[in-house]
């Protein structure tokens, strides 16, 4: 079962979506982007609430983008639901399925049973979720779309529904789009990620991919690759690069491909979570780059610090996310000084700058 | 600080409730009801209001049947028509009905192609029944298609979509979904409708003085016997704008 | 699959768009223009003019007036009265116009006490410019406070909170936020009156048969004279209606 | 200059806000809770734009409970802004301030000088949020209330947005309330931390000892504390309680005051980034508990893994979280043994159970 786009295009009110092209196999692909990048749009072409106005959509063979959406067995879970406010809740599962018994299967393995007489209005986000979802899923439907499944919800219901909604999507095998824009509901669902920005995909690939290996600044961004700088190639030899920003030195794992040219300028990303910092006299494990540095400020941000570092032999700011023991062991303060670890491998090379002009309604620049 | 803002405004605003309330007070102190219901049992009066009920039923019908589907087109279409379409609903609505009669005339008059074809065809289109529903329709018929197309607006389209993509065709998203939520407001309409239809004057004067519907024999009593001889109508009217009233709320 | 869901509705629709405009369409060809502009200098078709200009402008200033202060008390309160005040403001809406005159004459009819104190000052309320006023504002000014209550309510009372704890006072607040933002609004329900103003009919005919207003010279054209007779006032007050909806769009 | 809350109460469709005591001094107290606790009732209590059923409120000195919302010179910056879409941002920021001089020097310290001709309609939300924090500060008010200010804001954005806010509070120098669902945010720029449940005060206290030291099982769950467990006292010295799960025994630093008797039973709770995870063989530093485990499933959150790890000789589940460069040393996938290390400070035992019955409209268990 696979569902393919080709082509899909689409003008919209403001700005044009694709054309984007894509295959969604028996996966999770998560589709992330900043609000306005036309993630709905796409959705919605998808399950024919929209039409396209170029492009193919196949499912599992057959053609689809003609069809209404009653006939295209697609199942799309809308951003908050969508419940009928007119139907209690089993109203609305038994308005989808036919089959009472494979309805209060579904109750059951959403843990809905005990609201079913209740009207939808009255339920809380988690619920709402979990009964749009067992709706949809009552239609057996042969790819299953959501939109935001987890925005609006509060963050003990978002940690339990995301690890139930994992477990669920690794069980009914069909092809799952599901776009937000939240980094880390699509890293933790997704098998693989696409980066949807104005209308036009940025970067597709497995999570870990597009998180660790950003192929743009907006990318590497959006995925909270925030430490972004320019450095210029001091060296190079078939395995490593090393890159010089300043008077500080970094070696970079060299991609069997990529080849910059000594000399020559180019911008490179770390994720915070790579940063590592030392205490100013902490040894070193062989290898690992260390440099010193003098921390600008901190901010709690409850299951991890921030930590703002400036480095003492070149004009680069990092941030780093530490653990509160780490954070706790460093006696990490405003001004103290520290050395900064970055391992080869964190280092991240973005080759496939996209010019600017091609983006989107959201304008990055001025938040 | 005392007198708030609010109490300020409603203040200034109950001028004009008094101005709606005061006269029907009135009414109902200077009438002796005794002397009103006797009258009320009047062959005239009973032959007024089984034209007017018969007649505005009808009306809200046919405005009902016409109405709905103008409204759900309305509410939901991106035609670049649909403006132009909305005024041709709204125009009805501002136009006087002394207009509308004058308009009607041309199409249905006793001289016009139409207007003879349905006399020999034994259906009188002025001073007849069909008279009366057809000014009735042309006046109120519209409140029918404003109320409901806001009631269709108000229904979210995004419940339309979510039960197609739950695999139900249009009609049966309309019949479960679109219908259920717009009721309330479609109820709003067509009671509009028959209330209006109930009380039109301007335009069945024109097109069918006969037979009397209770607004125009309202006038006649007026004019040939005096005010009191209008109370005992007059006051069936009140008591069914009162329950239009009770249903719109 | 061809004919979709939304042209059936249309279709269906058409039906009464058809009969909106067919009559309209129908009154333009049958009418010779020159003759038609001829009569419009006619003494008679002027007086009726200049009194339900200046009647309806009087009437929509008072509506106005009272009506907005009317309509943002019902817009903002949450007082437990507030429906009850609102059936008060649509009860006049739904009662026929020629009740409404009716239940007027009951005040300000010459023998009521209100009526004769007036007419000795030298300020008849009835048979005069004061009873046209009168009959046009009980009918059209609840147009002013149902439309500009619905305009005050389309503003986000959050803008007002805003506004004032940004240290400005409720008069600053409904200068320089409120009423901009219901503008538009308030500008249809102030055109709404005005026009249904212009073609109040039945409760004209009761209260003020003389100063003769449009409507009522259509009538009175129609009975003494024919059809064609009507037709110049009617075109005024359909060149007027359409202005009045070029202004609602 | 301080604001001082006292027995603050508000009935309000179908819950009662309070009694609510809080004194704000020249600080940040972040106000957090689930959506429909009470939060913007109580923000618009302050600001005047509800008035309050009983209580008192105090800015500087003077009571301002009965004053009109005009008079009170508390700055409210509205969800979403609340930006009068009539005027462009120049205009509403004008409206605010009679000192052009002023309100120009806003517009550089907030970096909006590129939008002030421009309506608030066509800004993007972290513009808007500017524009609206600019216009409140041009009262230059006594007090200053936010109301959610970085929901619905995408996840660069509000990062960079969260760290201007926290330099911005440092330098006002006065009363600051903000008001958030997201715990992040609200320990990132709080100096103090109120939780609120259902309309009441379920914990006051310095941001870090809320999130470490949570008096109740729902700021424990609402904090991410949430590896939250029955354990019965085994031992107790001056220095230590000893807490038993099945066969495992945990060392826990015992409070002076807090005296729990041997062999009754408690909730403790430890937050998943102090649970650490070793390689089976791994070496111990002096005083860690020690644990075998065994990996149950993970996520990929992006800048961190969540490993959820099944305990082998108790019956109890804990989560950790791991950083990525961690998770790749550690080797970890379904069904891999490893070893759990809980620090003493780490395990906080929740002494004030809050009865069940006081809950307000959230329901935390069907989500």
């Amino acid at each position: 079962m696979s569902l393919e786009l080709e082509g899909l295009e689409r003008a919209y009110s403001g700005f044009d979506l694709g054309p984007i092209d894509l295959t969604v196999d028996r996966e999770v692909l998560s589709v992330l982007g900043p609000s306005g990048c036309g993630k709905t749009t796409l959705l919605w072409l998808i399950a024919g609430v929209l039409q396209p106005d170029a492009g193919r959509i196949t499912l599992d063979g057959r053609s689809i983008e003609g069809l209404p959406p009653e006939r295209r067995n697609v199942g799309l879970v809308f951003q908050d639901g969508a419940l009928f406010p007119n139907m209690t809740v089993e109203a609305n599962i038994a308005y989808a399925s036919s089959d009472p018994a494979y309805a209060a299967e579904l109750a059951e393995l959403l843990e809905i049973e005990d609201v079913l007489d209740r009207r939808p209005q009255t339920l809380s986000g988690g619920e709402r979720q979990r009964v749009a979802l067992a709706r949809t899923l009552a239609t057996e439907p042969d790819a299953l779309l959501l939109d935001e499944p987890l925005s609006s919800l509060d963050a003990p219901i978002r940690r339990r529904l995301r690890s139930e909604l994992h477990d669920l999507f690794d069980t009914i095998g069909i092809p799952v789009v599901l776009v937000t824009h939240d980094q880390r509901t699509a890293t933790a669902l997704g098998d693989r990620i696409t980066v949807l920005r104005g209308g036009n995909v940025e970067q597709t690939g497995p999570s870990t991919a597009v998180l660790e290996r950003p192929a743009t600044r907006f990318v590497a961004d959006f995925t909270g690759n925030e430490n972004i700088f320019e450095a210029s190639v001091a060296a190079r030899d078939p395995e490593t690069v090393t890159l010089r920003v300043g008077d500080v030195r970094f070696e970079v794992a060299a991609d069997a491909d990529s080849g910059p040219a000594v000399g020559s300028t180019l911008t490179a990303c770390v994720h915070p979570s790579r940063v590592r910092l030392r205490k100013p006299a902490a040894s070193l494990d062989p290898g690992e780059a260390l440099v010193e540095a003098r921390v600008r400020r901190w901010l709690n941000e409850g299951d991890e610090y921030r930590v703002v570092v400036e480095l003492e032999h070149a004009p680069l700011t990092l941030t780093a996310t530490v653990s509160p023991p780490e954070f706790e062991s460093l006696a990490v303060d405003a001004g103290s000084r520290l050395r900064v670890v970055v391992a080869p491998d964190a280092v991240h090379l973005i080759t496939a700058e996209r010019p600017d002009g091609r983006a989107g309604t959201e304008r990055p620049r001025q938040d | 600080r005392r007198l708030d803002w609010l109490t300020v405004t409603l203040l200034l605003g109950g001028v004009l409730l008094v101005y709606y309330l005061a006269p029907m007070a009135s009414l109902f102190l200077a009438v002796p009801p005794g002397e009103v219901l006797g009258k009320m049992t009047n062959a005239t009066v009973l032959g007024a209001a089984s034209t007017s009920l018969l007649s505005a039923s009808i009306t809200t019908v046919l405005a009902t049947l016409f109405g709905l589907p103008l409204a759900y087109w309305l509410a939901r279409t991106d035609a670049v028509v649909k403006n132009l379409v909305l005024a041709a609903v709204i125009l009805p609505l501002v136009l006087p009905p002394t207009v509308g009669g004058v308009v009607l005339l041309t199409v249905v008059g006793p001289n016009t192609v139409v207007g003879s074809l349905a006399s020999t065809a034994g259906i009188p289109l002025t001073r007849s029944l069909a008279g009366v529903v057809l000014a009735q329709t042309f006046v109120a018929s519209p409140f029918v298609v404003v109320t409901a197309k806001a009631a269709f607006e108000a229904v979210d389209p995004t419940l339309e979509y979510a039960s197609r993509s739950l695999g139900k065709g249009r009609w049966a998203t309309a019949r479960n979904v679109t219908l259920p939520l717009a009721g309330p407001g479609i109820l709003a309409g067509v009671t509009l409708a028959f209330a209006r239809a109930m009380g039109e004057f301007g335009a069945t004067m024109m097109l069918a003085y006969y037979p009397r519907t209770m607004p125009v024999q309202i006038w006649v009593s007026f004019v040939s016997l005096g005010l009191e001889d209008a109370y005992p109508v007059a006051i069936i009217l009140i008591v069914v704008s009162i329950a239009a009233l009770a249903i719109l709320n």
